[in-house]
């Protein structure tokens, strides 16, 4: 029966992220175009633009291969594994076990490596463009969020999400390393998400984005499944940074329905408030330069090396 | 007996190296089958030992004394369990190559500058891992140097294969005299060469110091540690593929197994400070391996250096098993040693198959450089999959082997808060970011690699007119890639079988692996951290399956073909695309002016010229440039000063011998 | 076996001198080619058959001036089979440069006849139970070879002869003064006449010796027998030497004569090490020997000359081995027995390759032999072969005795270690890096197609021997070397 | 008697050195000659007195033959080559005459500071037969070297083996010492055949990088 009711929450959880995720990418748009003083589509805009696309034929280039095909799919399974397994309305779920945030992070990493493959496969300078700079950025967020996890892990003594949120939840006292993991967190979020100021999901037809020239070939029910993927990992990173900095209000495995509704209210307050900083935060800042990029994402480096070398030389901080 | 029967198979390799010649010169279109089978079944019965060994405990284990060899001590040989985990390493890959050579090995032009000599390589490298006296060893080590230099240089008529086979021989026998070196100060002036006596004697630590250092030279040179690795991206490449394959995937590994027996067998108690040199070697080889490897152009020299890569995250977790074992934390020591091991393993695996992908594409299009391949896709379907596979594995992406292996790595990691010495409190989290810079890089490097050569238009006729290989190929890569796959969803039994290793290595073992739930594995205890390959490759399954389901069932599954799109200008000549150094460019402006002092030179004309733009791009390799570029110089400039001794007059000569003679007097009448 | 030889009329050891001695007058008197190379043969191998018996059978040291001991019947038993299949090779190899015309007919009789007088002084060298009589041998032996590097009458080769002949003479002189010092030293201890220059007398009394005057005899001596070991930078004669005789004689130069005055050097240098007061011999090889190393290592990187290459090689060796009995010791003491052995064998067979490659190829630069293994496999895979043995790779012989000196030195004295194991790389890289040219590459042109099979023999049974010897040696050899190290103390 | 022949032995030694020393001041080479000539003869003495002295008539034949041979025979021959080379005119020494001599002092207190005390339980002839044996043998080689000309040159190695009978006679019974000396002269034999017939060489300076850039291995 327990069995059932963890298999169950997961279920639940796995849903639910996926339910959520459109939603979120249109309450940032929205609330992006009120603070640009528009009027701005429906939140519900992402799910109608997504059952119209899933509707329509795809239109795929005369030498796509099956890697171009297929990789959409991959694209989304792999995000949709990893965002099922970050801890949201609860933690202690029952598969969380199964991976650790390291292991989240790499499940995100191979997402990005068909991507960036689904890129080059029709062989168009775009896809290229985009598959290159994508790689290069990942380069250096990709040992960021590692040194993130360390910092983490380092203070919770484990890399596995629910013991750091219940770990957070009981400990909650503040410390330098964990402020510079935040900050480098964010950074990292803000670069897989392919967010302003590294990158900016609006545009098209400027030359340094990074995100769209890969999808840029894809049509139909491929790219709305491309879309979803990408809705998803911005959810996940908002979960995510929820889940380790404020990790209150979750409900645990043993809780009952009402302290997982607790959860799942909070857990969506938390994404609102979440979605809400980062508009802002775009909306106040400009878009950088590609190579101005590497610099800011190697600051997240930094930020997550010197929070892992302080708790290391003295478990104080 | 294992032992027995391993050494009579590497008796049995010896023995078809040897009569190989014969067959060739009576039917040479007999030879390749016959010597490759005969490699194949030799080194299956080699894995049946190295597997019994290794799991079969005490009863399988054992030792051989053998009156050859070093005359008053002879051969001993031996198989614990370090040797057998080997031992497996070195003969699925010798297997695999073997049958995949089967079919690669008739493209050969001249067999009879690979055949003898394939079978002799096999059996310099198991005969390394089965050897318990240092004269045994390094016979069998040079060897196996000795017969892959003969396969480096089996396509002799390409001025760069002969020197990079001189580069690699001149390399590999430094790397024997260090060893011997090592194996010397182990033995002490009584010569006590046998394993178990350099075990019990007592050694002062500055002898045990000397001997990690002198193994580092020597078995990493062997191994690719940088700066030593300069002879690997030339020689390897240089090689048939199945022969890259091996020296790449499994010969590196016996390096490995070198390093790993010397010092954490023989070499007596660790200082801390070793894992502090181990560690920065070790990191360093990893990142800048993969740096050089992002930027090759070559698809086997690129091979080469993610090996060079590889090894040093190998190497990062033997330091990290150092540093644990000199603080006697074994668990945590047990956990460094077996995900560097597991790594190995993992490497082997997946570097094969990898090589074997580039050994398609060599024999497919005719051509290695990738600046001139793209759509491999369409023409070798089956290459591209498999060449896929590898390139997930190695990037270190679940659900696949390099992942866990690496996993393992940053839990080890993340054990080290516990150490004592500051200097290493420092380094291993330094080291643990370079590992992740590493990974993420290796990423980037095949993707570049995947996608300009097998995705995107054919950029030359040799691409666009490329045929698939034959079938024994595909299906040795087949092989692996299920291994890489089982060895990644179901790490568990892998690891446990490794645990008499640790147990031997440093005391210690990592908890049992449980079964189940789900096949997952935890590296120190369930509540730190856990994994399950499985549960992850699962869930992938299910999810893409039913994301596919509910689409094509629910939405729409037309499919129309068209035109690219390119934002609304696609070009159809192939020279538009994305080239392989286009795709590096960022990352070689982001590192390339600390690693390579890269520098680009633009030279855009005036308007109204009609000169074409030129951009000249210039990399430097500074180990090359500081190390090595200097000694050469340092060896012929001294060699033409000395070269005058050669035509001075007779009585010039005569003046020498008065020299020496009045020194000499001179000498003796001031002794008294 | 033994009840055989008794019933012979003359011991072993006198047929040894005898049989060459008889057959140099004989040979002298031959014009035929093919007669007097199958005579040359012949008795070649009945001197090393006599040789083999003295591993069962010695002569008494009393009665006879000559003496075999566990010592000199290595030298002696190496020095007459490398004698033996050198005139194997010496018959195709010389009915070749007839053929060519490069060898006129009528040295024939000359160079058979020097050929076994060159047997018969080194065989006395080697047996030879006093200093004085091995002196006489030892000058005996030079004058001969002088004769047979000039042999070709060209300009280089009778520089090249004339260079050894001075340079050897001088050499020879030194060491003829270090002789008379040795007697000098031992006549107060032993008393006047023959007995003060018998080397079993002189050896067993050495402790009572002067040992200042010791001293001075060995600092003459080493460098009188020295120059003839080619130690740099005594070495010069060596090459030019080598170079420009007939290659059946440069592999009998790097194959023997070197070892004869390697053997006379050892003799003194027991003699030093048995006088507790005299100056340890040990330093002086040592530091010798490595010099030899190293300048030769040097040397050998810009060599455009194919035997000139192999011959800085064996000064090389000769380093090596110097070296290692400079080291002393049981374990470097038999390490230098081993590679001299080796090295005797292993350069003895590259000269047979070298000398058929220089035949096929129709020249001796370097710069224009390549590709062998493709266009004469055979040859091409033995030389390889026999590089790799001579440059201390295994399962060759050599390995094993670098193994052991390196190994030992650097648990000994590892400061020493360091020069050492510089030496051997530097000459690896040059031995190989010549090697890639020769016998890669696309094959340069020959100029015969041999009409002549060459003799493969003598090469394949050198490196068949070499190879066994690197990775088995048997049992009674291992304890003879053992014991002749330890009485090299 | 003891004392006088003791002395006589010393005289003639000393007296050897002395020639020796003219040998290296001679710059011309017919002077040359005749120098080594003197010093044959001052050697055949030497060998003589010992053989007196010893009651050894074996070594009145080494006395006979550094007479003859070395004394007559071989000045002569070489005399009459100069006179056909046309080589007869002058010498060219190797950094002058006067740092030549300087060095032969040197050499000289060398070998007496290297022989005296190493042969000092020697009976005094032989001890200081030894060492002026010894600075005749030094100076013989420092005169190779220094001097370019081959006749000298040889003339040199001459006057070194003159030192060697000299110590092989003085040490008392050593036997061999007539083979030895035999077997010297057939060395000092085939040099000046050697030179005769072959004329290898007028001097064995010419064997420099330019000449022999042809034949032997040149420098690229």
């Amino acid at each position: 029966m327990g069995l059932i009711l963890a298999i169950l929450v997961q279920g639940i959880q796995m849903v639910l992220v996926l339910a959520l995720a459109p939603g979120l990418v249109g309450f940032t748009r929205k609330v992006k175009a009120r603070l640009l003083r528009r009027q701005g589509p429906s939140i519900l805009q992402p799910y109608r633009d997504l059952l119209r696309l899933v509707r329509k034929e795809a239109v795929l280039a005369d030498n796509a291969s099956w890697l171009f095909r297929n990789a959409p799919y991959l694209i989304f399974a792999t995000t949709w594994v990893a965002a099922a397994l970050v801890p949201t309305f609860a933690s202690g779920l029952h598969f969380s076990w199964a991976a650790d945030l390291i292991a989240i992070t790499a499940l995100l990493g191979s997402a990005r490596f068909f991507l960036a493959l689904a890129g080059m496969d029709i062989g168009t300078s775009f896809g290229g463009i985009g598959s290159s700079r994508e790689m290069l950025f990942s380069t250096l967020a990709e040992p960021a969020m590692i040194m993130i996890v360390f910092t983490v892990a380092l203070v919770a003594g484990s890399t596995q999400l629910s013991t750091v949120a219940a770990f957070m939840v009981n400990h909650s006292t503040l410390r330098v390393s964990l402020g510079l993991a935040l900050i480098g967190l964010i950074i990292v979020a803000l670069t897989e998400n392919a967010r302003v100021p590294v990158d900016n999901p609006a545009t098209h037809l400027e030359l340094t984005m990074v995100h769209e020239a890969m999808v840029l070939e894809y049509s139909g029910r491929h790219l709305a499944v491309i879309e979803l993927a990408s809705a998803l990992k911005l959810l996940l990173y908002i979960s995510l940074i929820a889940c380790i900095f404020a990790p209150w209000g979750m409900a645990r495995q043993d809780d009952g329905l009402l302290g997982m509704a607790i959860g799942a209210v909070t857990w969506v307050g938390k994404l609102a408030v979440g979605g809400f900083l980062m508009v802002v935060f775009e909306t106040a800042i400009a878009k950088m330069r590609v190579f101005r990029v590497p610099e800011f994402v190697g600051g997240a480096l930094m930020l997550g090396l010197l929070g892992t070398l302080l708790l290391f030389v003295s478990r104080s901080f | 007996m294992p032992i027995v029967a391993a050494l009579l198979s590497v008796a049995g390799l010896a023995g078809v190296a040897m009569v190989a010649p014969v067959i060739i010169a009576r039917r040479t279109s007999w030879a390749t089958p016959i010597v490759y089978g005969a490699s194949f079944v030799l080194a299956a019965v080699l894995l049946v030992c190295g597997l019994l060994a290794l799991l079969g405990g005490a009863t399988f284990q054992g030792s051989v004394h053998l009156p050859i060899g070093l005359p008053w001590i002879g051969a001993h040989f031996a198989l614990d369990p370090l040797s057998a985990a080997f031992l497996v390493i070195v003969d699925l890959g010798a297997m695999v190559a073997s049958f995949y050579a089967i079919g690669y090995g008739a493209h050969e032009e001249e067999p009879g500058r690979v055949l003898p000599f394939y079978p002799a390589f096999l059996a310099g490298m198991n005969l390394v891992v089965l050897s318990a006296d240092a004269f045994g060893f390094l016979v069998a080590w040079e060897f196996m140097s000795l017969s892959s230099w003969a396969l480096v240089m089996a396509h002799h008529h390409d001025a760069e294969n002969r020197r990079a086979g001189y580069v690699y021989l001149l390399m590999a026998s430094f790397g024997t005299l260090m060893l011997l070196l090592a194996f010397g100060l182990l033995a002490g002036p009584d010569g006590d060469y046998v394993f178990s006596a350099m075990r019990s004697a007592e050694h002062v630590p500055w002898v045990s110091g000397l001997v990690l250092v002198l193994m580092l030279l020597g078995a990493g040179s062997k191994a690719g540690l940088v700066p030593l690795h300069v002879w690997l991206p030339l020689a390897h490449p240089a090689a048939p593929s199945h022969v890259s394959a091996l020296m790449s995937g499994v010969m590196t590994k016996v390096a490995i197994y070198g390093f790993i027996r010397v010092v954490f067998d023989l070499a007596g108690e660790p200082a801390w400070w070793w894992a502090v040199i181990v560690l920065i070697l070790g990191a360093g080889s990893a990142v800048l391996g993969v740096l050089h490897a992002v930027l090759q152009r070559d698809l086997k020299r690129l091979l080469a250096y993610s090996t060079v890569e590889n090894v040093g995250i190998v190497f990062i977790g033997l330091g990290l098993g150092l540093a644990f074992k000199t603080n006697d934390m074994d668990g945590a020591a047990a956990l460094a040693v077996t995900a560097s091991i597991f790594h190995a393993f993992n490497h082997s695996l997946f570097k094969s198959l990898l090589f074997f992908g580039a050994g398609n594409v060599l024999t497919g299009a005719g051509e290695r450089d990738i600046e001139k391949l793209g759509g491999l896709v369409h023409r070798m379907p089956e290459t591209a999959y498999l060449f896929l596979g590898g390139c997930l594995a190695i990037s270190a992406l679940p659900p696949l082997n390099g992942f866990v292996s690496e996993w393992l790595i940053l839990q080890a990691i993340l054990l080290s808060p516990d150490l004592p010495q500051w200097a290493l409190r420092f380094l291993v989290p330094a080291s643990g970011a370079m590992l992740a810079l590493a990974a993420a890089l290796a990423a980037a490097c095949f993707v570049r690699a995947f996608g300009i050569t097998f995705l995107s238009r054919p950029r030359s006729p040799a691409a666009e007119t490329a045929r698939e290989v034959g079938r024994w190929q595909i299906r040795a890569m087949y092989a692996l890639m299920a291994l890489c796959l089982v060895a990644g969803v179901f790490p568990g039994p892998f690891l446990d079988a490794l645990s008499p290793v640790s147990q031997l290595l440093v005391g210690g073992a990592m908890p049992k692996q449980p079964i189940l739930p789900h096949f997952s594995i935890i590296p120190i205890s369930e509540s730190r951290s856990s994994y399950s390959g499985f549960l992850v490759f699962f869930f992938i399954l299910m999810a893409s399956w039913a994301a596919i389901r509910v689409i094509h069932n629910f939405a729409s599954r037309a499919v129309r073909r068209a035109p690219p799109w390119d934002c609304g200008f696609p070009d159809p000549s192939p020279a538009t695309q994305y080239t392989a150094d286009s795709f590096a460019q960022p990352i070689r402006r982001v590192f390339g002016p600390i690693a390579f002092r890269a520098k680009t030179d633009l030279s855009m004309p005036l308007p109204g010229d009609m000169e074409p733009a030129r951009l000249t791009l210039s990399l430097r390799d500074l180990v090359w440039e500081f190390i090595y570029a200097p000694l050469e110089g340092a060896v012929l400039y001294a060699a033409e000063r000395l070269n005058v001794l050669q035509f001075l007059t007779i009585r010039s000569y005569l003046s020498l011998v008065f020299a020496a003679l009045v020194l000499l007097l001179v000498l003796v009448a001031t002794w008294a | 076996m033994t009840a055989f030889l008794h019933q012979l009329p003359f011991a072993p050891i006198d047929a040894v001198l005898v049989v060459p001695g008889i057959a140099a007058l004989l040979l002298a008197l031959i014009p035929q080619y093919k007669l007097g190379a199958r005579v040359n043969m012949l008795a070649s191998g009945i001197t090393f058959l006599f040789a083999l018996t003295l591993l069962v059978e010695r002569p008494d040291p009393t009665v006879s001036i000559l003496f075999v001991d566990d010592l000199n019947v290595v030298f002696i038993v190496l020095g007459t089979f490398v004698g033996f299949t050198t005139s194997i090779f010496s018959a195709s190899y010389i009915g070749h440069e007839i053929e060519i015309g490069r060898l006129k007919p009528g040295y024939i009789r000359f160079y058979h006849g020097m050929y076994q007088a060159l047997s018969f002084s080194m065989n006395l060298g080697l047996t030879a139970n006093n200093v004085g009589l091995m002196w006489v041998a030892v000058e005996l032996a030079t004058l001969t070879t002088v004769l047979m590097v000039g042999l070709y009458r060209t300009q280089a080769a009778l520089e090249a002869a004339w260079k050894y002949f001075i340079l050897g003479s001088v050499g020879i002189a030194l060491a003829l003064f270090g002789t008379i010092l040795i007697y000098m030293a031992a006549r107060p201890v032993i008393g006047e006449g023959h007995d003060a220059m018998v080397w079993t007398t002189l050896i067993a009394n050495a402790a009572a010796f002067s040992p200042e005057l010791l001293n001075v005899a060995f600092v003459f001596l080493m460098l009188g027998y020295g120059t003839k070991v080619g130690l740099a930078p005594l070495h010069a004669w060596l090459p030019d030497a080598h170079a420009e005789g007939p290659t059946p004689i440069s592999a009998v130069l790097s194959g023997l004569l070197l070892n004869v005055a390697l053997y006379a050097l050892l003799r003194f240098k027991m003699l030093l090490a048995a006088n507790p007061f005299a100056v340890a011999p040990g330093p002086l090889l040592v530091s010798l020997g490595l010099v030899s190393l190293i300048f030769a290592a040097f040397m050998l990187y810009l060599r455009r000359d194919i035997k000139r290459l192999f011959a800085y090689s064996s000064i090389e060796h000769m380093g090596l081995i110097a070296f290692a009995f400079g080291m002393g010791g049981p374990l470097a003491n038999f390490a230098g027995l081993l590679h001299m052995t080796m090295h005797s064998l292993t350069k003895s067979a590259i000269f047979f390759a070298v000398g058929q490659v220089a035949q096929v190829k129709g020249t001796q630069k370097i710069a224009d032999i390549r590709g062998l293994t493709e266009s004469h496999p055979t040859l091409g895979w033995s030389l390889v072969v026999g590089v790799a043995a001579i440059a201390g790779l295994p399962p060759m012989g050599i390995f094993t005795s670098e193994f052991l000196l390196v190994s030992s030195t650097f648990a000994r004295e590892p400061l020493l270690a360091i020069p050492l194991v510089a030496g051997l790389l530097l000459a690896f890289g040059a031995l190989i890096w010549r090697l890639t040219g020769i016998a890669f590459g696309k094959p340069s042109p020959s100029v015969v197609n041999a009409g002549r099979r060459p003799s493969m023999l003598p090469l394949i049974i050198h490196l068949v021997l070499v190879l066994i010897a690197g990775l088995y040696l048997p049992g009674p050899l291992v304890a003879w070397f053992q014991n002749v190290a330890r009485m090299l103390g | 008697m003891e004392r006088f022949s003791l002395d006589a032995a010393h005289l003639l030694a000393g007296g050897m050195v002395l020639v020796s020393f003219m040998m290296l001041y001679q710059n011309r080479i017919l002077g040359l000659l005749n120098v080594f000539a003197a010093h044959a003869v001052v050697l055949s003495l030497s060998v003589a007195w010992q053989a007196y002295v010893q009651a050894a008539p074996h070594l009145f034949v080494t006395a006979a033959i550094a007479l003859i041979l070395k004394a007559i025979i071989i000045p002569v021959a070489l005399h009459r080559m100069v006179l056909r080379l046309g080589v007869h005119r002058d010498i060219e020494t190797v950094g002058g005459i006067g740092l030549t001599m300087l060095m032969g002092i040197g050499l000289v207190a060398l070998s007496m500071v290297v022989m005296l005390p190493a042969a000092a339980e020697a009976d005094p002839i032989a001890r200081e037969d030894l060492a002026l044996a010894l600075s005749v043998i030094l100076l013989g080689l420092l005169m190779m070297v220094t001097r370019q000309n081959a006749i000298s040159q040889i003339v040199g190695f001459m006057s070194l083996e003159n030192g060697l009978v000299l110590a092989a006679t003085g040490a008392r019974g050593m036997p061999l010492v007539v083979e030895i000396s035999v077997a010297f002269s057939v060395l000092v034999a085939f040099i000046v055949i050697g030179v005769f017939l072959f004329r290898i060489r007028e001097r064995f300076d010419t064997i420099d990088t330019q000449a022999l850039d042809d034949f032997r291995e040149g420098r690229e």
